[in-house]
This record gives structure tokens, C-alpha cells and sequence, in this order.
């Protein structure tokens, strides 16, 4: 039974890595300015924490193989060293690791969480809701009209909760259910939530960040590549969390202006 | 009400006294154990229709319409299922998970290992597994209600689980159980936790020092005081939420909210402030269902490899460390949340130390097999699948704990994969080997050893199908909590799904081979004798069953370590803790 | 409340009604019924319907060759206005409406956005999509209910006991939005693209009529039938921008 | 068996670990929930929490004399003859007094503040108010049953057990009124 054990976990270890080898289930390609920090984090991590997988496994799969018979009269023996070389490889090993994947992650998070966006960074608004996106473009006037929860209403599409009424700035606010962006530009997003917590990852962009309703969080990126691709919604915000989402769209510059355009003018 | 005196040997008689509302720890801890053997099965089965809808959503489960009308005509709606997935972990997490192995195999074994004639106080034992019994029933009840069962998840993100009817299908009463239910749970666990810190502080038996006890002793130990903690925190965090559920208050309601085109009569409230507490409680909750297993596993290594565990007191440091450091680390559940990111940086950092200790536990039960001479039944071979399970689990959390990797992974199938590898299977096979281990002492009979290595066999490579192939889905990207994968990049993962399906079903089939075991063996399995596994500990030295006081009115006297394998012992290679021979000399070479 | 002005409405319909009956019998001749017809149209400049993104849900939009728009006021040619409901407020309520009303859920879209149905006259509501609906009618007076209805599962049957407006919603799809006109006759009718309306099987006599906009809220006009006459009314709105 | 280590004492070390604990918890909630936004309502603490905080205080007081009249007997607790001196039981009744004239005096603070029309849902602050002070109650409430267990000892007269209880009640008791004081003043400087 030990040497059947053995076998079984031997196998389990070599097709796993095998299948984390192939790539065949893998991140989709990143087009994001700093995705590819996190791919690389991701390498390092991959391999050093993929090779302890291996050892360990293969190790236990060996040592039971091993000492597999159940002879009684064999003497025992002793792990050469005792406890000490255990403690003293965990600290040293792991102790390395943890220290070189936080020094060059925490650089690589700081750099897309914590440091600001571009102060040129073109400024979008998005309302998460039950369950879909909406996103607000300033207008012509590059001011964004401010926000009246008690009046949004869907039927009207007025899905923001802006007041055209009285409020200049609002009235050539875009709205559209699509994020649209310019290639190579800066994008600064501003988050809310009109009812519950509800969260914005874009697999292709390497960022995720959740919407907290009462708080305003800001979430910048720059897209390096004309693409299409899914927005969707990893924070559970009810019955159709599995529903939530939009297309983010990077287009060039002019298509970008020509799209903008068409939204203004409906 | 502590003193115990030895007269009552043959203990209370009378169906009610004996069974039902027993004082004895022996039934409360037997009790714990078929609690969450119902809970576990319910779990699995709601688990199986789950995978189903993941699997096959058009498909129409004959029978579900009747029971369950959100389900109409057997097809699980999107809410439906998000309930399924709700009460799936809730019960799993707190009915099975902090039940099993803390309070049923903690309840039963610990006072026996310390050479104690029960807990320190009986009645609240007795008060807490009925607690517990009546917050599994507040639970499940949460199933029939009007609209429907809760769905926000179990760890019951404010303000979805706050707001109340306006934001959805079973935020009514449904979601209100919940919280009752989880409350009441935490005043249980509260009142055993407590017993247990006495128990093991007051009642340990003559020569039973703190380094002389048990490593499962020391675990169940470390557990409680780490679950009085974080039960403590949980209470008034259910507290608050309940109140802002039916009182109207604000604590976790922001205002301004629009749920349903209406807009919501509250103002002001935190919804981080929920994840703060729950995740406070949370984390450490991992290690409430795991240090159980850890110490489990050290106490029957030495017994199945015939030698003395590596570093006995390393071992014991590294669960304290853990158990410390459990308390640190809370915001790595919260990377994504919206706190400051600066604070993602300083949780990342001791998430990442608390590695250390437990790959120096990991390191150490490995080398204990070096040069053993392995006694390979069923309890040693879950203990070896526990290693292999909780080496996996454990190293996907080396990804999680890095916020610039969290900010892809997070939220994905590579969460589900990590926490369900490192915490529920890992756990379950804690529980697993305890079981059979320890049958023979709870019932006085073996159980089939047979039977018990197919279980095990078949229940190793089933997880592994279910739960390795869950990291790849991460990896690209499919999150998890969707009921459907609709027309989008998800669409290309539907194939795993499938498979990790039919391994799920595949493995809970694999279980009833074990239930099949355990209910055949409690009536027919062969007479099990005092001390059938040649262990050392003082739940050896008494008969199987033990009688009501545990040891015949006598006090046994402990003169060894519960270490004392591979060494030339009167009967054979080890030597009992209470046996009065001379310290021995090590046999190995 | 409104329960009790329906069955009070009912007794004088049922007496006038019989009298009415042995009026004609005696005169040896039988009483045809008559029709209310007529236009609704606003004035002044309403509120521009914007373009619905169904991008969110791929299944929908490519139902769509241009883009649906919202449909809280819809406007025909001339200055009328769709979807009003003109039902009769006052007068004989005619005989309980037992045919199932129906409402669609097609391309993401309510067809029709309003449907008017008599208290107690059964509701199908048909899910023909690809995607899973929500139906979320936010109802004050009846009772409030949330359900979804996934692809290929069988219609939802309902009724309401009391007469209300019940705004519809999908929570999925936050665009989709409907009313239930729940009203106290079987005499009602909705208002075409062109904006008009016909009350057909009218028994002669006097009777109030009204007619409910979504945004506009209602107005009322007294009419008289005679017997299988045709009788004209119309409604005009006052519209407003925003 | 482990000589006179009580279980029942280390039992309220424990529970007192657990309260304070969730009593942290609320705290906290208290400050973030504060910080959170800007509807948080100042208002005068009523009054007669001043004289509720006396009484407790002088709760404590009593049952502290109460328990040094068994000073003799706790010293030797091995002898389960020695009978406990009566004149202390009077000292556990005024205590037991005291501790519902508290909760009276409590339950006249809330009405007080209703009468201000401050309720459990009009303000945060409120609601901290009177969630704390309803958590403080509900266990003070365990401390009172504590040391009615203490006389229903007493009167049984078995000296050890009555000792054992009466220092794990005393030490619980004690703990609550220190435990409101701090409410006291956190309420007073945060609301």
C-alpha cells in the first residue's frame, strides 16, 4: 500500500507540473504598460514555489517508497542531523524567497496601486450597479456634472444620477455601457458604487481593483495594444454576479475621437 | 461542580441522562462528530449540485422543483445557486471544519490524554453542543424560507448582506437566519473554547507537565484559545450586521445607495469595517480547522513509524507561531478591497513569514518518515495524504500572499482551489486519520482496514482531480462565485468544469465506502483492545471504551513524554507515558 | 382601499346594468354596445429617448440591427405619445377579463413595455432569450416578488389582486424596464405607435376615463356612450425635457 | 488530581480574556465607524449615568467586604466543615441590590435619550450607545445570576465550593464594574 501511495503521488506530481509546463490553461496575453512586472513576478514565483512542489512531493513519494516494508526487527534511523538542518533550511530557503519576491513585488504593486496617475491621465467615471457597468465621459467641457443618487433612474438611462435640469456640466456628460480608450494614454478611473460591493478586473490588464459603495477609488492603467476585451465582476454583488460585464475597447486615437463623437451625438 | 469525585464510575443511567443531554465529554464529543457528519453530508451533497450546474446548467435535477422552488422544474437558477454556494461553505467551514476535529475529536480525546475524568465544566460542554445543534438547525432552516435562502456567500460581504429584500433574492429573512445562526455558533464555540483552556490548565493529571502532553493535546489547546479569540470578534460583528438587517442602524450601510430604483434609508456606514472583522475572525478561522489536523497527524506519526516525532519542541513553537501570527494577517484577504494599498504591503509581509513555521512542521513530519518502519494502515496513510495535500495547498499560497499577483488571482478559481486544497481537504483528512485512529477507542471495535485503504486511495487521487485542475482555471482567468460561464472568455473552460464535475462526483461516491465502514464497524467490527495501534498516550492505557470516568476511579501517573518510540520499552519498541520505568535509551542508530 | 371603490363601483354597474337590461327588454329592441376612441399627443418638448448599449449581453444585441431606445416616453408621428393606458375609471366595468395578458421578454427588451391586465386576470410572462431574466415587478400595494426565469424554463403565471402601477425591472439587465397596469376593468387599452386607442363592448352611459403616462402621470375626461356609437376622446400631455 | 486549582476561576480568566476581546471589537468598530463619515451626532450623556457609575462602583465595594468576612475560611479551603460567618450574606444582598439598581438606572438613561428622540437607529453615535451599554447589561446580568449561585452555596454551606465560587463571581463581578468604567469614559469622550 505505501508503494502504491508512492506511485499515485508520483504521477499526481508529474502530470501536474506537466500541465503547468504546457500553458494550456495560462494568462491570456497582457497589453497593459505594467502587466508585464506581474507576468515576471509570476514567472519567479512559478518556478521557485513549482520547484518545492516538486521536491516535497517527490521526497515524501521517495522516503515512503523507501521504508515502504513493514519489517519490525529493521532498526530505526534517525533523520541524519535531527530537527536542526529542517529549521535551518526552512528559514534560509524560505525565509530567501519571501524576501526577494517582496522586494520586487511590493515595487511592482506600488507602481499600479499606490503611486497616482499620470496628471494628464484622461478621467473616466464608472458606476458599478447591480449588475453592469456604466462609464462617463467629462464631454466637450472636460467637466464631469456632479451626482444625485436620488435621481437616477434606469428607465431614463440616467443611470449616474445627473440633473441636465440644472446642471450645466452635466448635460454633455457621455454615458455608455462600453469602455472605450485611447492606445498609449493614460486612463484614470474613477470607481463608484450605486448599490452594492461590486469589483473591475480586466484579465488582459493584470488589475483588478473592488468598488466599495460610499468611497470613490481611483484605478489607473495605460493600454499599449488596439484590442478588444471583457470586463467583468469578481467582488459577489448578488443573483447576476455571474452576468456582470462590459468590453473594454482600446482604439486609436482618432477612432477613440470618431467614437466619442457618435456617443455625444446620440 | 469540578471536583470530580470517582463514585459515579458506571455514570448516570437513563436514555435522556446518558444520550441525549449528557454531561459526559465522551457522548458530547460523539455527538459533535454526527452533527457534522449530517453537516458534512448535506455540504457535499449541495457541493455535487453545484458542480452539476457548473457542469451542465441546462440540466434539470429530477426532484429539485419539489424540494427547492427556486429551482423551478429542477433547473438551479443563478440565484439558486449562489444560495447553494453560500450554505455549502457556510456549513462546511462552521458546522464540519471547526466542528469536527476541534470540538467532536478534541471533546472526546483531550481529557482522556491529560488523564482527566471529563471537562472542566460539564454542563457548559453539554450547553455548547446543543448551541451548536440549534445554529445548524437556524441554518438549514434558512432554506425554506419565503425568499429564499441566503446568497451572499459565507463570508456575507456588507452591504449586499446588510440592505436586505431590495437587493435581491434571498436577502430576506434567508440571509437573516444566517446571521442569527452564526451568532448563536459563536456563543457555542465561545463556551467550548473556554472549557477546553480550562480543562487543560486545571485538570491534567499528576506528572502530566505542559511538555509532557500530547502534540494533539497541544494542538486542540492552541485551537481553542486562538477560536476564543476570533469567535469573540465574530460575535459583535454578526451583532452589528443583524442590527443593521432589523433595527435600521448604519454600521456597515453607506448612504446614497440605490438598490431596486429605490433609494436606501441609511447613511454613513463602513462596508470595509465588515471585512475588517469578519477577516479578523476569518483568518484565524483557517487555523482553527487546520492546527487540529497538524496536531492529529504528529500524534500518529510516531505511532505508525515506529519512531519518536523530529523535533517534538520545534514542532510545538511552530504551532505557536502560527497561532500568532494568524492574527496578523487578516488584510491579505483584502488586497483588492479598496483599503490603503500601503497596508496591502505590510499584511503580504508576516502572511508570507507564517510560511516559515508551517514548512518547518511540513519538513519535519517528512523527515520523520526517513529510516521508519512504516505501519502502513489507513490512519498513517491519511496522515501522508495530509502532508501531500496540505505541501500542495500550502504552496499556492505563496501567489496569494503577494498583492502584485493577488491583483491577477485574486477572486479566481485559483483562490478555490488554494483555500480548498489547504483547508478543507488537508482538514479532512486530519479528521479522517483521527477517525480511524481513534474508532477503536470511541467504540471499542477496529474499523475495516480494507474498506478504510480503498476509502483512502480512491478519496486521495478524487481530490487531486478536483482540486489541482482549479488552479489552472485561476490561471486563466475564470473567476469564481458565477454561476454560468456565459458567452465570454469562460466559455473555453466549460471542459474542466465537466471533468472537475464528474471527479466531484466520482469522490463523494468514494465516501460512502467510508460511511458504509464506519456504520458497519460501530455494530460489527472486530472487539478492539486497549491499545491496538502500540501508542504511548494515556487514551491507550484505559479500556476501549473507555468507562464514564474515563480511568475506574483511579488517577494514572504520567512519567514520560508521549514520544518514546523506536526505544527498548518493557512491551516492545515504545514505552506508555504512565508506565514507571526509568527514562530509556534511545534504540536508534 | 381601492379594492372596496371597485366593488362598490361593481353593485351600481350590476343594478344600472339591470335596470338597463328590463328597460330594453320592455322596449322590445336589445342595446348594442359602444366604443371610446381616440389620440394621445403632447405638448411641448419631451424628454430625449437614449440609445440602449445591450453590449453587455452579446445574445441581445445581435438581435438588434440598430440600437432599441429607452422607452419611458414613447413618441409617434404628430406629437403622440405611445404605450399610454386609457382604461375606464368610473362605469361599468364590464365583465371580468379572463384571458391570460402576456408579456415578453425578447432581446432584452419588454414587449410590451406596458401591459395592462384586470385585477385578477391571469399573467404569462415568457422568457424567449438565450440569457437568464430577472422579472422584479416593485409593487406596493400587491405583493413584491423577485424571481428569475432561465433560458427554456416554462412561463411565469401570475395575478394581482389590487389595482396598481407596478414598475417592472430585470436585475440583470439593468436597462429592462416595464409596467404592470393592474387596473379595476376589463375595459383598457393601450396606446399604438401612433398614439391612439379604441375602448371596444362599451354599455351606453356615462363613464370616466383615463389615461396613465409612465412619466406624465394620468388625466381624466368625462364621456358619454350611446348605444353602438362611437365615441371621441382625446388626451394631450404636458411634456417636459428633463 | 491537581490540588486546589479552580477550574471555575481560571473559567472567568477566560471568559474575561473572551469579553474583553469583544468588547475591543466593538471599540474599534466604534472609531473606524466614527471616522467612516461625517453624520456622527455629539450629544450629552444623560445624567444619571453618573449616579449608575456610583453604583456600580460601590457594588464592587460591597461584595468586596462581603468576601473579606470569609477571608478565614478561603484561607483553608482542604476543610469542607468550616462554616462560613453569616453577617456577609447581608453585604451579598446589598450587592445583588446595587447591581439591579445599575441596570434600573441604565434602562432610565435610555429612556431619557428616547425622549430626546435619540433612538437606536437616528444617529451612529446612538446606536453605539445603546448597544454598548445593552451588551455591558446583558452580562452584568450573568455576574448577578453568578452570585446568586454564590448564596444558593453559602446557604448549602459546603466552605469549599461556596469559596470557589464565590472568588471566580467576585472576580467576574469586579471585571464588569471596571469594564463599564471604561466604557464610561469612552462614551463620554467619543460621543
Amino acid at each position: 500500500m505505501g508503494k502504491l501511495f508512492a506511485i499515485v503521488v508520483t504521477i499526481i506530481t508529474i502530470v501536474s507540473t506537466g500541465i503547468f509546463l504546457s500553458h494550456i490553461w495560462w494568462m491570456p496575453p497582457d497589453f497593459s504598460l505594467l502587466g508585464a512586472g506581474i507576468d515576471h513576478q509570476m514567472m519567479e514565483t512559478m518556478v521557485t514555489s513549482g520547484v518545492l512542489f516538486v521536491v516535497a512531493q517527490l521526497v515524501l513519494a521517495g522516503f515512503v517508497w523507501r521504508f515502504a516494508d513493514n519489517n519490525d526487527n529493521r532498526k530505526i534511523k534517525i533523520f541524519p542531523g535531527g530537527a536542526t538542518p529542517m529549521v535551518v533550511g526552512a528559514i534560509i530557503l524560505v525565509g530567501a524567497e519571501i524576501l526577494a519576491l517582496t522586494l520586487v513585488g511590493s515595487k511592482i504593486w506600488a507602481s499600479i496601486y499606490v503611486a497616482p496617475a499620470d496628471p494628464h491621465a484622461l478621467k473616466i467615471d464608472v458606476q458599478a450597479e447591480q449588475f453592469a457597468y456604466y462609464f462617463r465621459y467629462p464631454g466637450p467641457d472636460g467637466k464631469f456634472g456632479t451626482l444625485h443618487p436620488d435621481l437616477i433612474d434606469a428607465s431614463t438611462g440616467n443611470f449616474f444620477g445627473l440633473d441636465p435640469a440644472h446642471d450645466t456640466a452635466a448635460r454633455d456628460d457621455i454615458v455608455a455601457a462600453t469602455l472605450a480608450v485611447p492606445v498609449n494614454t493614460p486612463i484614470q478611473l474613477e470607481l463608484h458604487a450605486k448599490d452594492v460591493s461590486h469589483a473591475f478586473y480586466v484579465p488582459e490588464l493584470r488589475i483588478q481593483q473592488d468598488f466599495v459603495p460610499g468611497l470613490v477609488i481611483p484605478l489607473h492603467f495605460t493600454a499599449i495594444r488596439l484590442t478588444k476585451s471583457e470586463i467583468v465582476c469578481t467582488q459577489l454583488c448578488g443573483l447576476g454576479h455571474y452576468n456582470m460585464r462590459a468590453y473594454l475597447e482600446v482604439l486609436s486615437a482618432d477612432d477613440f475621437k470618431k467614437w466619442l463623437n457618435e456617443q455625444s451625438g446620440q | 461542580m469540578n471536583s470530580p469525585d470517582s463514585s459515579h464510575a458506571a455514570g448516570p443511567q437513563g436514555f435522556w441522562r446518558k444520550y441525549v443531554f449528557s454531561l459526559d465529554h465522551k457522548v458530547i464529543g460523539r455527538q459533535y462528530l454526527d452533527l457534522s457528519l449530517v453537516a458534512v453530508t448535506t455540504g457535499m451533497i449541495l457541493s455535487w449540485l453545484m458542480r452539476l450546474h457548473l457542469g451542465w446548467p441546462a440540466l434539470s435535477i429530477p426532484g429539485l422543483g419539489a424540494i427547492a422552488p427556486e429551482a423551478t422544474g429542477g433547473i438551479i437558477t443563478p440565484e439558486y445557486y449562489l444560495s447553494l454556494m453560500t450554505m455549502h461553505g457556510t456549513i462546511m467551514v462552521f458546522f464540519v471544519l471547526t466542528t469536527a476535529p476541534f470540538a467532536g475529536l478534541g471533546n472526546f480525546i483531550l481529557p482522556i490524554q491529560i488523564g482527566a475524568e471529563d471537562m472542566a465544566f460539564p454542563r457548559f460542554n453539554m450547553m455548547s453542543f446543543w448551541v451548536t445543534f440549534v445554529a445548524f438547525i437556524v441554518l438549514v432552516s434558512a432554506f425554506f424560507v419565503p425568499e429564499g435562502p441566503p446568497l451572499s456567500g459565507w463570508t456575507a460581504y456588507a452591504p449586499l448582506s446588510a440592505v436586505g429584500k431590495d437587493a435581491g433574492p434571498g436577502q430576506g429573512w434567508g440571509q437573516t437566519l444566517w446571521v442569527i445562526s452564526i451568532g448563536i455558533f459563536c456563543i457555542a464555540q465561545l463556551l467550548g473554547s473556554l472549557n477546553f483552556i480550562a480543562t487543560t490548565l486545571d485538570l491534567r493529571t499528576k506528572g502530566m507537565s505542559l511538555a509532557r502532553m500530547p502534540f494533539s493535546t497541544w494542538a486542540w489547546f492552541i485551537t481553542s484559545i486562538i477560536g476564543l479569540i476570533a469567535f469573540s470578534v465574530l460575535l459583535p460583528a454578526c451583532v452589528l450586521l443583524l442590527l443593521d438587517r432589523v433595527a435600521g442602524t448604519s454600521f456597515f450601510i453607506p448612504a446614497g445607495l440605490v438598490i431596486s430604483d429605490r433609494l436606501q434609508p441609511h447613511a454613513g456606514g463602513s462596508p470595509l469595517l465588515w471585512q475588517h472583522l469578519f477577516w479578523f475572525f476569518g483568518h484565524p478561522e483557517v487555523y482553527i480547522a487546520i492546527l487540529p489536523g497538524f496536531g492529529i497527524v504528529s500524534h500518529i506519526l510516531p505511532a505508525v513509524t515506529r519512531k519518536p516525532l523530529l523535533g517534538p519542541r520545534v514542532l510545538i513553537a511552530c504551532m505557536i507561531a502560527i497561532a500568532f501570527l494568524s492574527y496578523t494577517v487578516w488584510g491579505h484577504h483584502m488586497f483588492m478591497s479598496g483599503m490603503n494599498p500601503f497596508s496591502a504591503t505590510v499584511f503580504s509581509v508576516p502572511t508570507l513569514i507564517i510560511t516559515i513555521p508551517a514548512a518547518i512542521t511540513t519538513l519535519l513530519w517528512i523527515g520523520t518518515l526517513y529510516g521508519a518502519r512504516m505501519r502502513y494502515n489507513t490512519a498513517a496513510l491519511f496522515c501522508l495524504g495530509f502532508i501531500s495535500v496540505f505541501v500542495s495547498g500550502g504552496i499556492s499560497g505563496f501567489f496569494l500572499a503577494q498583492p502584485a499577483i493577488d491583483s491577477y488571482l485574486h477572486g479566481t478559481y485559483f483562490v478555490v482551489g488554494h483555500f480548498h486544497f489547504v483547508m478543507g481537504v488537508a482538514s479532512m483528512f486530519g479528521i479522517f486519520a483521527g477517525v480511524y485512529f481513534w474508532f477503536p477507542k470511541m467504540f471499542g471495535r477496529m474499523m475495516n482496514e480494507t474498506l478504510g485503504k480503498w476509502h483512502f486511495i480512491l478519496t486521495f487521487i478524487g481530490v487531486y482531480c478536483i482540486f489541482m485542475p482549479m488552479h489552472w482555471l485561476g490561471l486563466a482567468g475564470n473567476v469564481r462565485r458565477y454561476s454560468a460561464f456565459t458567452d465570454d472568455y469562460m466559455k473555453g473552460s466549460i471542459p474542466l468544469h465537466r471533468f472537475i464535475t464528474v471527479a466531484a462526483l466520482f469522490t463523494g461516491a468514494a465516501q460512502l465506502i467510508f460511511f458504509y465502514n464506519l456504520f458497519r464497524s460501530r455494530f460489527r467490527g472486530e472487539i478492539a483492545p486497549a491499545n491496538p495501534w502500540q501508542a504511548t498516550s494515556l487514551e491507550w492505557t484505559t479500556s476501549s471504551p473507555p468507562p464514564h470516568d474515563n480511568f475506574g476511579g483511579h488517577h494514572p501517573v504520567v512519567y514520560h513524554g508521549p514520544n518514546e518510540y523506536g526505544v527498548a520499552g518493557k512491551d516492545g519498541d515504545y514505552i506508555m507515558q504512565n508506565s514507571p520505568e526509568p527514562e530509556p535509551v534511545a534504540a536508534a542508530s | 382601499m381601492h379594492k372596496r371603490n371597485f366593488s362598490i363601483l361593481a353593485i351600481v354597474f350590476l343594478v344600472s346594468a339591470a335596470a338597463s337590461s328590463k328597460a330594453g327588454r320592455f322596449a322590445g329592441h336589445a342595446i348594442a354596445p359602444g366604443t371610446i376612441e381616440g389620440i394621445i399627443s403632447y405638448t411641448g418638448t419631451p424628454p430625449k429617448m437614449k440609445p440602449i448599449d445591450m453590449a453587455k449581453e452579446p445574445s441581445c444585441a445581435k438581435q438588434h440591427a440598430t440600437p432599441v431606445m429607452t422607452e419611458a416616453v414613447g413618441v409617434g408621428p404628430g406629437n403622440t405619445l405611445e404605450d399610454v393606458v386609457v382604461y375606464v375609471s368610473a362605469g361599468d366595468k364590464g365583465p371580468q377579463a379572463s384571458q391570460p395578458a402576456t408579456y415578453e421578454q425578447k432581446g432584452c427588451q419588454y414587449i410590451p413595455h406596458v401591459a395592462a391586465m384586470e385585477v385578477n386576470q391571469p399573467l404569462e410572462i415568457y422568457n424567449h432569450d438565450q440569457t437568464s431574466h430577472n422579472i422584479h415587478p416593485m409593487a406596493k400595494l400587491n405583493s413584491e416578488w423577485n424571481k428569475s426565469q432561465p433560458p427554456g424554463s416554462p412561463p411565469l403565471k401570475v395575478t394581482y389582486e389590487k389595482a396598481e402601477f407596478i414598475p417592472v425591472k430585470c436585475n440583470v439587465h439593468p436597462w429592462m424596464h416595464g409596467y404592470f397596469a393592474v387596473l379595476g376593468t376589463s375595459h383598457y387599452s393601450v396606446s399604438d405607435d401612433k398614439g391612439t386607442f379604441t375602448l371596444k363592448g362599451l354599455a351606453p352611459g356615462k363613464y370616466t376615463i383615463t389615461a396613465w403616462q409612465e412619466k406624465f402621470g394620468t388625466q381624466t375626461e368625462e364621456v358619454t356612450v350611446t348605444s353602438g356609437g362611437t365615441t371621441k376622446a382625446n388626451f394631450t400631455f404636458k411634456a417636459v425635457p428633463y | 488530581m491537581k490540588s486546589p486549582a479552580s477550574p471555575a476561576q481560571t473559567g472567568v480568566w477566560v471568559g474575561i480574556a473572551a469579553i474583553t476581546m469583544s468588547f475591543a471589537a466593538y471599540s474599534s468598530a466604534l472609531v473606524v465607524r466614527q471616522g467612516a463619515s461625517p453624520d456622527w451626532v455629539h450629544f450629552t450623556l444623560p445624567p444619571i449615568l453618573f449616579f449608575n457609575t456610583l453604583v456600580v462602583v460601590a457594588s464592587s465595594v460591597t461584595l468586596f467586604m462581603a468576601r473579606a468576612r470569609t477571608g478565614t475560611t478561603a484561607a483553608r479551603p482542604g476543610s469542607g466543615a468550616a462554616v462560613i460567618d453569616a453577617p456577609h450574606l447581608t453585604w451579598l444582598y446589598v450587592t445583588i441590590f446595587l447591581g439591579f439598581l445599575f441596570l434600573a438606572g441604565q434602562i432610565m438613561a435610555w429612556r431619557n435619550l428616547a425622549g430626546q428622540g435619540l433612538t437606536l437607529a437616528s444617529s451612529p453615535s446612538s446606536s453605539f450607545f445603546y448597544l454598548l451599554t445593552a451588551m455591558h447589561g446583558l452580562h452584568l446580568l450573568g455576574g448577578l445570576t453568578g452570585i446568586l449561585y454564590v448564596v444558593y452555596r453559602v446557604r448549602r454551606s459546603n466552605a469549599v465550593r461556596a469559596v470557589r465560587a464565590y472568588n471566580a463571581a467576585s472576580l467576574y463581578w469586579h471585571f464588569m464594574t471596571v469594564l463599564w468604567l471604561y466604557l464610561f469614559a469612552m462614551l463620554a469622550t467619543r460621543i
